[in-house]
């Protein structure tokens, strides 16, 4: 068989597809893990439905010989775990690359897939030429295509090697992920001394199940192993790599700068980060679920209010439910930070899917002028030293900072380096000592609008806090001048903030001699620096939205492009709101998807070749 | 130093109208702090948005003044992150039972060691006299353009089904009595909530000082024990939840205060000592930096390669 | 045209897990709404978010899965507003106990003639299984990192304290008698609540078919009667309480199911009518277009200088 | 005494201020209506503490020949119900105006003012020399500003009155207004019949308490007439004009456009809509209380759903509790209509004060990307129309519309020509009629974003409606295609909306011809139309800030100004987004307190003089 043969493998993208809630996540760990244990740089990403059992979900894992920052449309394998796999994915390997399948799932008529929606089974009818085609027609199609097919009745496989290793059927089918793994390994010709060591870790606290699984592999590998034309190797070894997403490194940056107190209601894709927490007390958090994301916001503000610092994560639907809070945080000059998650809106919208849509949100969330800062993530690694900038600055400026992430950020695991902890100092922020009776927290002389801070219930002292417009000691006023003089005092910090960042940490630029700038912020660098690879373009990421870069200068005279996950192209506003400028052209998606290197670069291209409209959607996506 | 009476009060004058509970309800408080010896500085009182709400500003304290219904998870937060800290949450009957009323469901699965005051004048005072949650079916105060057409809440049997361990009911007037039912509940482990009936004068014009003063009566002083020990049978546990509630709900000729349910249970702050072995004594507000990079480390074990 | 069963079935199917508790709910609901002879379309279903909140989408009728929490509103204003309308609300017990309990209590004081039904399964499904409101404290499910910090609250008692006219409690897997009292809840004159035990094989391991078939029994088969007339002397009523007060919270061993409490009040509806007397008869719905500027014409006679 | 004998009285402002629930408004609602009598254009604003009873409070009575739409800050009349009134408006008599002021009061010295708060003593404390002045101090001040005094013993005079007639003494206090009043118009030489028949119509439904005032009238008139050195003169009658303020306007506005519904949680200044419709059931309008403003969004939308005409005002904490609903409503394409009555913030911030602080909050307001409208009223009279626009808007677009009010506006009362109701006519929007079966309520066959509607409820049909993203019939789904489709059919209703609505509706320029152009839109626009009267200055407004109008043609080569009250000034921030264009001059207002003619004709002739700062704050009030 012909399988990727032509050239040496430096980069490989392997897709599994199945139902949500059989495993595949676990499959998914499997391969990438066995690949980062030989060295590979690996990460994976996730698409799945908003459902718990039986909803059709794929994971893409990409290995390269070095760090990489996105995905490829096409795959260079793919293991379909069922028939609905195999219709969903037509026009997504490469030629040249395998179709691992199930011949016996691919015997059912289309009509039979029961959580194939009406829009997709109509679409894939077309594609195969209506009526009611059989799924067997989906992999004559992949044929056709260009891709090798490798049946195997992977289910079966499952059977036998249970039955021969003496467990039931039930529990044999469980290992149908080990199975597609290590067929699809072995078919790469990789070695199976890893994935070995990978099961083990997979099921540390279940070796009935370690076993099971590690021999399962074997068989199979003594199976497929023949079937393999050439072998994928390891590059050297993990070493101090860590495997994690976006979640567990926000929450480890958290930590990293002191955090002691996290509420939350739960949302997806935001709460993984304090289950995480909430599951691990070596770090040390408190966290609490709460009766609603009102709560979780106001509790928070409560603990900052004491002296914790404090912060909680949320997506769309329960940042809105905190803005009124938000403005309260910022008119009491209450650190909080909140990290948004962003998904598919509007409202419930696309729970599982990822976009950028609520950008324009977080900058105006809650009524009326007050101080907050806005950031935004565009890896997994940001994420980590981001969360604790982001923490740092609410101490150290006494307001809300939102930190913006995504669903592709928090589902996306990668292998990293490990962070730098020790180089992260908890902020102390401007604190008071030893204030003896009526204290002034809401001093008027004050630098950057920073006034020293006593914790309430600090010893010896007192003070109010209000929601109200109020004087320096918190008391409610409604005088004409103390009003002004303390919208004028909130107002500071945000230069004071700007001028401590300094521009390195408000934006990055790569390439900005180029002619063509890209502009954009968070989960759109990655795709956009591996797109724009070799060509004439340069790439403006603005990790700040709130405040904004001072960018003017940078922009003069070149062709701006905005590449945005938004319909509206939320950033391409705020640009202009900031700079004047409006951009040559608005390249977005907003179907859910992630971005793919593909789409990307072609719509670079022909942004290049000067055949680009000023609006370009981009579509891809299973 | 010796804690004086007047080291509780503030600068700041209030501004109710003459004749209004809430100066009774400030003055009990004060009292019961006083009694107590809390120092001023170590107590935290926490409101939300209402006449009712402007408490805080008028005792020497720490004071936060939140949002309108969300005092209580304001409240939680401070205890929270700081465990050795008296908290006294505060709210009228429009901010703690009607857009504060999830809170107080969801505070009753908690039973923090707090103490709640609900300020029950059966209006929206700060808003100029509409009904608030407590308020009667069919009555009229006279903001009310038509009567009122939702029937009331009962803030009593309400913090019952939501799990309070300590319900009681006082009168703003009654400042002696009032005070000393403040000192139990801060007293009791637990989540206390004192509902107030607290005549507003300015809107209220049914359930004024002369409807309540013949009614009111101590439940205490009629033998009512609101006991309930932590091991009960089922006939004694429904004995005693029937006695509860006959009492919760009795209003009209007689309007009986005083302390209606005392129970016991471990506080939150207990239960989650038990995940985390070095609270309290290292409570997030109080444990000082250090040792984040050895977190940091711990967590990332688990995430390593190999 | 006759009604069939199917008549009630929508194209699409259930994306539950297999042996999900909802299937019985969404069956149940359906024979109730066959028996009675409503029309799908003159019924609407109203969900929250969550997995009990898909539920509208597999009966053919209007449907309505709105935010999460914020079920009994939006069913409100359809109500109000077309007051002829048979409106089932719906929700989790996280959505309904937990972010919607605000709204829980608010809609207890008026008494709208709907049915509400709770499908409580202890964990948040949708979420992947963390505690719900329901869960009892220390309980630890199989998604839980640790046990159950919170205590759970019971949805009969605050049905009660909220005022709830009509207060019931069913089995998922048992959908005959199941269907039998949403029937009864949709015959009620007024609010009606189920708490529906709904159990959730895929993330509460604990209580399972197994634990709960055991135990489930009908209140009413053991001569329980729920019913609470208008008029009642301060003993009698007292008695009643309690006796639905031993029922409501009676776990463990015997779980009781069937009606527990069963009110007497005029419903929100006739007291809006005694306010604007064209009310139900044109209802905001319904009334179609006209008669706008008689309208503004008798507001603007109010402000005429002379 | 030379009360304004110089001039004829064209232009009066009348101000009185005492304790709030003391009765000023009473006072200036018959002061008004007494002119409104006359055939004199009458208009009051009104300042207060959020405070019910005690804090101080006062209202100003403009009354021209012609229609006016602004306030002076400066007064001809002061009538000083108590010291504190005094103290605090110093400077605020016109040379040449009158104080009315009972020489009692002034005998106190300034810390015993109880409702003073700290700031305001500090300033006037010094303003007086220091130390703890007698408020005659102040007195004496006014008098040196030129203003002439005219000391009446008002309590003594009521308490006089009140014995003469009979009454005890506690209800002679309450005529205390009307002694006032009273005394002001006999002051001016007005003629005593139209307070008469104020009087009789103020207490129309306590013919004890008419009878009484009537008389305390007729006395007062009888001993300060003759005090009187001029005649202030009827100039006709009120005709068939109406007396009201933004609110009742705004009521009106939603009746003429077929209001069903209408739920609300208390709120100032907000629920004084539903208030009024809650006590006149001649507006047919299901009037309802909830429990929070969650409860109220979401009600409004099932009923919307149900086919009401729906609607709901807020103000800044409640609209920040509705902003998921309003994404809701956006992925639903249900009508709703939202008021939002601003007022100072952040948070709780200034809740009795004004400000349009919300804009930006509105614009951004719910995560992801949906269509709605928001536009703004300027004037009382706009309230009307605009309240009407925007419920048909809602109606025929199906969106949610944010209609944009303020304090000021709700607060402001004034006369006008009744409303032209018969030329509103409710839009009955796109009806699908006599749908059966499975009905595709969100059919992508549609005409500007918009399908035919038919109400949840409707005999012999069903669909569903969910938060979630959806197929034509309302069931969820997640498929990338669909989604794309879904997303840019509810984004084309904008264009669609913009279309229909047309330029003339979107914004309106006054004397565009001049080199300086001011921009702003809402409560901004009467005061700067009246203080830019014979300068080279155009303004013009935007009355649709979403979508945005298209003035960019109108902007070129212009000075431009921003005039708004918001201390970032959000307007200008749109105008950039929306335009490129950033103003030469950005004057903003934050106390809370009313822009006044002066202020703003001072801050424009700095402009054309090329003195203005940049940014320039107004900083005028009381
Ligand atoms: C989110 C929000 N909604 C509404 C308000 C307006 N508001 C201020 S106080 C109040 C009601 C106060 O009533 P209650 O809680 O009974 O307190 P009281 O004034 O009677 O003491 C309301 C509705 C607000 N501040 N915030
Ligand atoms: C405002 C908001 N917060 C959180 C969520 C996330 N969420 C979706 S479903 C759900 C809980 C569902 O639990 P429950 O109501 O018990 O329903 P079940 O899935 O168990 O039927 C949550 C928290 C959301 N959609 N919206
Ligand atoms: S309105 Fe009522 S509650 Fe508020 S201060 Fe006045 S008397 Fe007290
Ligand atoms: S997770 Fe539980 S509640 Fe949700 S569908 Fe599965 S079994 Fe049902
Ligand atoms: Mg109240
Ligand atoms: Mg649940």
């Amino acid at each position: 068989m012909g399988l990727m043969t032509a050239r040496k493998i430096t980069d490989l993208t392997w897709r599994v597809g199945g139902p949500q809630g059989g495993g595949i996540e676990t499959a998914a760990t499997l391969f990438a893990q066995a690949l980062a244990r030989g060295g590979w740089w690996v990460s994976a990403r996730r698409e799945y439905h908003s459902n718990i059992m039986g909803r059709h979900s794929y994971l893409d894992v990409r290995a390269a010989r070095r760090p990489t920052k996105a995905f490829f449309e096409q795959v260079d394998l793919l293991a379909a775990l069922d028939a609905e796999t195999l219709a969903r994915h037509l026009g997504q390997i490469k030629a040249g690359g395998v179709l691992v399948y199930d011949p016996a799932a691919a015997k059912l008529p289309l009509s039979k897939l029961a959580m194939l929606d009406g829009a997709a089974y109509r679409r894939i009818s077309a594609q195969l030429g209506g009526g009611d085609p059989p799924v067997e027609r989906a992999v004559e199609r992949y044929r056709q295509d260009g891709a090798v097919l490798l049946p195997l009745a992977l289910t079966q496989l499952a059977r036998e090697v249970g039955q021969a290793l003496g467990v039931d059927a039930i529990t044999a089918k469980r290992t149908l992920n080990t199975v597609a793994v290590a067929a699809s390994l072995a078919l790469l010709g990789y070695p199976s001394q890893p994935l070995v060591e990978a099961v083990g870790a997979q099921f540390v606290k279940k070796p009935k199940l370690a076993e099971l699984n590690r021999k399962v592999a074997a068989e199979v590998y003594r199976r497929v192993e023949p079937l393999a034309d050439r072998r994928l190797e390891p590059v050297g070894d993990g070493g101090e790599r860590l495997y994690l997403n976006g979640s567990h490194a926000s929450a480890m940056g958290k930590v990293a700068a002191g955090l002691g107190f996290m509420s939350y209601y739960p949302i997806t894709p935001a709460t993984d980060e304090p289950f995480y927490l909430e599951a691990h007390p070596e770090a040390e958090v408190v966290v609490v679920q709460v009766e609603d994301e009102l709560a979780a916001v106001n509790m928070a503000i409560g603990a900052s209010m004491a002296g914790a610092r404090a912060a909680l994560t949320t997506s769309g639907p329960g940042f809105a439910l905190m803005t009124e809070a938000l403005g309260f945080a910022g008119i009491t000059e209450t650190p909080l930070l909140i990290s948004l998650y962003q998904r598919g809106g509007p409202s419930t919208g696309l729970p599982t899917r990822t976009e950028q849509g609520d950008l324009r949100f977080a900058l105006g969330a809650g009524h009326g002028d007050y101080p907050r800062a806005v950031l935004g993530s565009a890896s997994v690694e940001e994420s980590f030293y981001d969360a604790a900038l982001a923490l740092n600055l609410s101490q150290r400026f006494q307001l809300p900072v939102v930190h913006m992430m995504d669903k592709y950020l928090a589902s996306t695991t990668r292998t990293l380096e490990p962070f730098e902890a020790d180089k992260i100092k908890p902020e102390p922020g401007l604190r008071a000592e030893g204030a003896t009776g009526v204290f002034p927290r809401f001093s008027l002389a004050s630098e950057g609008g920073v006034s020293p801070r006593l914790p309430v219930g600090a010893a010896g002292a007192g003070y109010w806090i209000t929601s109200d417009e109020h004087d320096e000691v918190g008391h409610i006023t409604e005088d004409p001048e103390l009003r002004e003089a303390m919208m004028e005092k909130r107002a500071a910090k945000i230069e004071a903030l700007r001028e401590w960042l300094g521009p390195e940490e408000m934006y990055r630029v790569y390439n900005p001699e180029a002619g063509t700038l890209v502009l954009g912020w968070g989960s759109s660098q990655g795709v956009a620096l591996e797109a724009m690879e070799g060509l004439d373009m340069g790439y403006l990421q603005a990790r700040f939205l709130l405040p904004f870069p001072e960018i003017g200068d940078l922009l003069a005279e070149k062709k701006l492009v905005v590449l945005d996950y938004s319909q509206s192209g939320q950033f391409a506003r705020l640009l202009t709101q900031e700079t004047g400028n409006k951009p040559d052209h608005l390249i977005v998606k907003y179907n859910g998807r992630p971005m793919t290197i593909e789409e990307v670069r072609a719509a670079f291209e022909a942004v290049l070749a000067g055949t680009a409209p000023k609006y370009l959607v981009l579509r891809a996506g299973v | 130093m010796e804690l004086k009476l007047a080291d509780y009060k503030s600068e700041m004058a209030p501004d109710w109208c003459p004749g209004c509970g809430d100066y009774g309800i400030l003055s009990a408080l004060q009292t019961a702090l006083y009694k107590m010896k809390i120092e001023p500085s170590r107590a935290v009182l926490v409101s939300g948005i209402g006449c009712s709400a402007k408490t805080i500003h008028y005792a020497a304290s720490y004071g936060i003044h939140t949002l309108h219904g969300r005092g209580l998870p304001v409240a939680q937060g401070v205890k929270l992150a700081n465990p050795k800290l008296t908290v006294v949450a505060m709210a009228g009957d429009g901010d703690g039972m009607g857009i504060g009323a999830g809170h107080f469901v969801g505070i009753g699965r908690r039973n923090l060691d707090m103490l709640y005051l609900i300020f029950n004048n059966e209006v929206y005072g700060m808003t100029k006299g509409q009904a608030s949650p407590t308020l009667e079916l069919g009555a009229q105060p006279k903001s009310l353009a038509r009567p009122n057409i939702q029937a009331k809440v009962n803030p009593l049997m309400l913090a019952f089904a939501a799990g309070f361990t300590f319900i009681a009911r006082g009168y703003a007037y009654d400042v002696k009595n009032l005070a000393r039912l403040m000192q139990t509940g801060l007293e009791h482990r637990g989540l206390a909530m004192i509902d107030i009936l607290q005549p507003c004068p300015t809107y209220n014009n049914l359930h004024t000082r002369e409807w309540f003063a013949p009614r009111v009566y101590d439940v205490g002083a009629e033998g009512y024990d609101p006991r309930a020990p932590r091991e009960m049978g089922d006939a004694e546990r429904a004995e005693r939840m029937a006695r509860f509630t006959q009492k919760a709900t009795e209003w009209g000729e007689r309007i009986p205060t005083g302390v209606f349910w005392q129970a016991e249970l471990p506080t939150f702050e207990e239960r989650l000592g038990g995940f985390l072995p070095r609270y309290p004594q290292e409570a997030p507000a109080t444990r000082g930096v250090g040792g984040e990079a050895k977190r940091v480390a711990a967590l990332m074990k688990g995430h390593r390669v190999a």
